[in-house]
């Protein structure tokens, strides 16, 4: 019952980071766009937080550069847990376009784990709200 | 004769028509124009103080590999003509003199393409890395023909590998 | 025997802890639901009926995150802070006239209750400033100055109005002055001005927009709440629930009446008193959302400049105007 | 020397990651009081790499990779990009291309100034502003998506004209788009005038001077912003900029108001140069063609994003691929100028003075300013950051 | 205070929001979602995967048999294969809800 409870809490409260590891703000704005009115991510009552310390999902955005990466591994360490990982954007996914490029980690699971991969370049919003639904349905699945 | 070809001129003869060793026009607006390195510094306040020319767009490296020499471009523009002044310089001695002291919006140029080629400008003030990420490796200039992508992303990963941060 | 009972249930139940938790939750999703249909949105939805249990869901999932104490930080303030704060919250709470069942007044109604919220209003401020300069993070640090520096600035104005408000009634006891103007048409109207000044004043305390200085999300991350998270983050932001309660009950009982009002036929008093406590705090959450919502931030010099310059002098002239109105007669 | 130690100055890095930042940098601020002393910014978070990666694909590939230096400003780097191939190519592309091309331009420099005006919105703490605008932004991304099949990477332009036609009654939504765009424009002029919080933040904040801009080599809306009527629109006409009449907007004040305004007026201009250049397009074929090997050859070209001018140096060598491909993005241009405007401002004036240039540095990301009179870094070195998280993030679970 | 109108008709309208996993819009005519591959049509040039700038297509085997391999989380969606494919053999198609918990890869196959 109680962890029911907290199950159900973590599912219809999901505080969202948004970090960029360098990626070009295609995404970005997709992801922005995302929280307006057009979209309005609140109904799932999912907010947007400015400190790792308050979230629970980081969407990341951008195909890991090196001078980031040191910085995307301490904002996942400052999360508390659980915490998820949202990869929007094919760079996020693989590098993307930037794929041998000589500064880029090709993809966020090169550098920390990530639980839910959304391809575009950039996501339509109604991708990345799909994405977060397909999270969300990771995390009702799991016991 | 249009502005820009007047403009040619006034330099041929303000740093002696000697040292302008190429003139190549690219219509409408931009002119490439090849001057002796050691030239560049008279070229550019002529330009600027003479031709009126304000602003500075951006200054752009190549490596001419099999020339073994480095041409540097200043894109100087008065917003609306372009001239851009070439230099060569030898590729075992890769020194600019700084322009800064008559541009002072160029410092950010001079060190990217200090950063990308090794490219010194002597005199700058701070030729501290730019772009290139904490732990680049000084020697490792990316943009040099001589090293590729993937001989530049081996080194880094040795870098890394030996404990460097910030790569 | 039976009154203790009642005693014991209005303490914990209703109008007590319990009701006073879910008024907290309530006023959250009330401030939330305005707020988005002011924007074009819908706000929390799917969270129960409207999404009506988000600020529930977002408390219980903080409640049961990881708790991360950074080893920087001054222990005995990060974990003193968050239950103090709380408990303040509540306190102050049980002397405002919310439904009273037995006496006809607030639970712990005394005379001079007006003064004591008022400190404990004071408190929950510079606890804030504590819990901020506890975290020893530069952004907290810099959140924890300007909440002090914002203390300053709306502090006085707040307590010259809350206080004209009891001198207009004759008394300081909270409940006490929330009947005299429920009666009293002309004393009510005279605080009209005073009930502008306090939501201004309630605005900067509960630093919302544009007085959301000290939690500057562009500037400073999240202030002085930057480095907590989990539990502490959870009774924090409970304890600014409770705060905006605490605001709206208490601006609806000094210059609104609370929860007396004309009698509607046919209910018993204690459900009129429960539906127009209800309409009357709801109103003022609303036009408290409707500020947040019409604004820019202000930068903090320019907050403590507008309310020495414009709400101090407000506030004392509308004192000034109620003692003239009083000497005159004019309020009985 | 001494003096100035004594002085409680202490440091604030803001970024890389930071509410008020949509893309990583690293603000490193010194700070008197509550007066910012000094700034330093060391944008190399984005720097990916992509000039050397243009050497190594062909001219096809890069049209995408170029694409993606920039995702606000898409369009206007593919359409430089590809006049710049052209004009290596000697190629001239169709007319009815260069209109299209300077439509969807225009759409995109809309989209990119709204979206800039519901970030300033943020910025100043504005949250409602910034989601009015946003709602109707999305007006313009509709437009986009219709005309060009996605809402913000076009693939639009192409090496030889434009890569899809707009029909007649695509032009008609856009025209019926651009007119109800326009009314609610007058809303946000009106609030950004009149609202006393909102003036409160933006007159006089952030202050740049004519003479600075211009010596600063600063570009686009932030040098127009004081009052320098300088747009290569209109400097060096490309496409079929010199067929179109328009004004170039400026604005005298050099605050963060003139920012503001100076952009509203371009979005105006805008509407206006989508309703005369839909009306006035040409018929006919929209590509050429183009050889898949390019001669040796090397040109500029320049083109005026919503950021200020962008620029792009090539040089080809008679392969499929380019010898070199130098881009030189307006952000870069306008990073000294915006340390120049923090100086002497207050802390709470660090995101909308910044903000006001409209940085988009996954452009940049080649880029470190600091203060060339004092000539001292405070770049911290990744040891020293693992110093302070060492002393600080050692957290633990309770 | 200039919005105080804009407020109140905010509050007296339906908000814009569209309800998305509730409620759909068309997708735009152009729109370009996820690579579709005709195998009747195809005869393996190989154009595609040269013009492809984010290497997210592969071929298997040579020749007018060879197969498409095709690597969703490294597509950009330009749709210049599709438009450098000699015989139409490759469309965009409308799809556009692609989030996965890992990396898709789409082996297309000839019957």
């Amino acid at each position: 019952m109680g962890l029911g409870l907290v199950k159900w809490s973590r599912i219809k409260s999901p505080w969202i980071l948004h970090f960029n590891s360098g990626a070009c703000n295609a995404c970005d704005i997709e992801v922005l766009a995302v929280l307006t009115p057009r979209f309005d991510v609140e109904r799932f009552g999912m907010l947007l937080k400015g400190s790792p310390r308050h979230a629970d999902i980081i969407v990341i955005t951008g195909s890991v550069t090196r001078q980031i990466r040191d910085r995307l591994v301490r904002i996942y360490e400052q999360t508390p847990e659980p915490k998820f990982v949202l990869a929007v954007g094919n760079c996020a996914g693989t590098g993307g376009v930037f794929q041998q490029c000589y500064n880029v980690y090709e993809g966020v699971d090169k550098v920390i784990p990530v639980d839910v991969y959304v391809p575009g370049c950039p996501p339509r919003p109604e991708a990345i709200i799909h994405g977060v639904v397909k999270l969300l349905q990771k995390l009702q699945e799991a016991s | 004769m249009t502005g820009l070809e007047e403009a040619v001129e006034k330099l041929k003869s303000g740093i002696g028509a000697e040292n302008v060793l190429e003139v190549k026009h690219q219509p409408p607006r931009n002119v490439f124009v090849l001057i002796k390195p050691e030239k560049l510094k008279e070229a550019i306040t002529y330009v600027m103080k003479e031709l009126g020319y304000q602003y500075i767009i951006t200054i752009s490296g190549v490596d001419l590999i099999k020339e073994n020499q480095f041409e540097v471009i200043y894109h100087l523009s008065d917003y609306s003509n372009t001239i851009s002044l070439k230099i060569r310089i030898p590729r075992d001695e890769p020194k600019v003199p700084t322009i800064t002291d008559i541009i002072p919006g160029a410092t950010l140029y001079e060190r990217e393409v200090h950063d990308m080629f090794g490219i010194v400008a002597e005199g700058h003030p701070n030729l501290a890395k730019l772009l290139l990420s904490d732990g680049w490796p000084e020697d490792l200039h990316p943009l040099r023909k001589d090293v590729t992508i993937q001989q530049i992303r081996e080194r880094l990963e040795e870098e890394r590998r030996k404990g460097v941060r910030g790569i | 025997m039976m009154r203790e009972a009642l005693g014991v249930v209005e303490l914990l139940v209703f109008p007590g802890f319990l009701f006073l938790s879910w008024l907290a939750l309530y006023f959250e999703w009330v401030d939330r639901k305005f707020y988005a249909k002011l924007q074009y949105r819908y706000g929390p939805l799917y969270t129960g009926p409207k999404g009506f249990l988000q600020p529930f869901a977002d408390f219980v999932k903080l409640l049961a995150k990881e708790d991360i104490v950074p080893a920087a930080v001054d222990r005995f303030l990060f974990t003193l802070t968050p239950i103090l704060m709380l408990a303040l919250a509540f306190y102050a709470l049980f002397y405002v006239p919310i439904v009273p069942m037995v006496r006809n007044v607030a639970f712990g109604a005394f005379e001079g209750d007006l003064i004591l919220v008022i400190f404990v209003l004071t408190m929950v401020g510079f606890l804030k400033f504590l819990a901020g300069w506890g975290s020893t993070n530069r952004f907290s640090a810099v959140g924890a100055v300007r909440t002090a520096f914002q203390l300053l600035g709306y502090e006085i104005p707040l307590a010259v109005v809350l206080l004209t408000a009891g001198m207009g009634a004759g008394t300081l006891n909270i409940s006490l002055i929330a009947q005299k103007v429920a009666s009293n048409g002309i004393l009510a109207s005279a605080l009209l001005p005073a009930l502008a000044i306090s939501i201004v004043c309630f605005q900067a305390e509960l630093e919302r927009i544009p007085f959301d200085i000290p939690e500057a999300e562009q500037e400073i991350v999240a202030g002085w709440l930057t480095e907590f998270s989990g539990r502490r983050l959870a009774l924090f932001r409970f304890a600014t629930d409770l705060e905006l309660t605490l605001a709206a009950a208490l601006t609806a009982a000094l210059f609104l009446g609370g929860p007396y009002g004309p009698a509607i036929p046919l209910i018993p008093v204690q459900v009129s008193y429960f539906l127009w406590f209800m309409f009357k705090t709801t109103v003022i959450v609303m036009v408290l959302a409707n500020i947040r919502a019409l604004f820019a931030r202000l930068r903090i010099d320019q907050m403590v400049h507008f309310s020495w310059r414009h709400l101090l002098i407000a506030a004392v002239a509308e004192a000034i105007f109620i003692q003239v109105l009083l000497a005159a007669g004019v309020i009985a | 020397m001494s003096g100035e130690s004594e002085k409680a100055v202490f440091e604030v890095p803001v970024g890389p990651q930071h509410p008020a930042l949509k893309e990583p940098i690293l603000l490193l601020f010194k700070i008197e009081g509550d007066i910012i002393d000094d700034v330093m910014a060391r944008p190399a978070y984005t720097h990916r790499g992509i000039e050397k990666a243009t050497e190594a694909r062909n001219y096809i590939q890069n049209i995408y990779l170029c694409e993606r230096v920039c995702g606000i400003c898409s369009g206007i780097h593919t359409l430089v990009y590809t006049q710049g191939v052209e004009r290596l190519a000697g190629v001239e592309p169709p007319p009815r291309a260069k209109y299209i091309r300077v439509i969807f331009l225009e759409l995109e420099r809309i989209h990119s100034h709204a979206l800039w005006l519901g970030v300033a919105a943020h910025e100043l703490g504005f949250d409602t502003l910034f989601y009015y605008v946003w709602r109707d932004r999305e007006l313009v991304m509709d437009l986009l998506e219709l005309v060009t099949g996605n809402r913000v990477n076009y693939a639009m332009s192409t090496v030889g004209g434009a890569r899809r036609d707009i029909s007649d009654e695509a032009a008609h939504q856009i025209k019926k788009g651009m007119e109800i765009f326009r009314r609610r424009l007058d809303v946000y002029t009106g609030v950004v005038e009149k609202d006393p919080t909102v003036r409160k933040r933006v007159v006089d904040v952030g202050k740049l001077s004519p003479h600075k801009a211009v010596e600063l080599c600063a570009v686009g809306p932030t040098l127009r912003a004081t009052g320098v009527k300088r747009d290569v629109r209109a400097d060096d006409p490309y496409q079929a900029y010199d067929e179109i009449p328009f004004n170039v907007a400026t604005y005298p004040t050099g605050d963060v108001l003139a920012q503001i305004m100076v952009r509203v007026m371009e979005m105006y201009e805008a509407a206006n140069i989508i309703d005369y250049a839909l009306d006035h397009m040409p018929k006919g074929p929209i590509r050429t063609k183009v050889p898949w090997n390019i001669a040796p050859n090397e040109v500029i070209s320049r083109g005026e994003a919503p950021r200020g001018e962008l620029f792009y140096y090539f040089k080809s060598n008679g392969t499929e691929k380019p010898e070199r491909v130098k881009i030189r993005t307006p952000t870069l241009a306008n990073l000294p100028a915006v340390c120049e405007m923090l100086k002497g401002y207050h802390i709470a004036e660090i995101p909308i003075v910044f903000a006001s240039i409209d940085p988009c540095l996954s452009c940049t990301g080649r880029f470190a300013f600091i203060d060339e009179r004092h000539d001292r870094s405070w770049v911290w070195t990744g040891e020293q950051l693992r110093a302070y998280r060492r002393r600080y993030y050692k957290w633990q679970n309770r | 205070m200039a919005m105080e109108s804009e407020l109140v008709g905010a509050s007296l309208r339906r908000p814009v929001t569209l309800r998305y996993p509730f409620e759909r819009r068309p997708v735009p005519p152009r729109f370009r979602g996820r690579l579709s591959w005709d195998a009747e049509k195809c005869v393996g040039c190989g154009m595609c995967v040269q013009v492809c700038p984010a290497f997210a297509l592969e071929l298997v085997g040579k020749g007018p048999m060879a197969e498409l391999r095709y690597y969703l989380n490294k597509c950009v969606f330009c749709s210049q294969c599709v438009e450098s494919c000699p015989r139409d053999a490759l469309t965009m198609t409308e799809e556009y809800e692609l989030a996965d918990y890992k990396h898709k890869i789409y082996e297309f196959r000839r019957k």
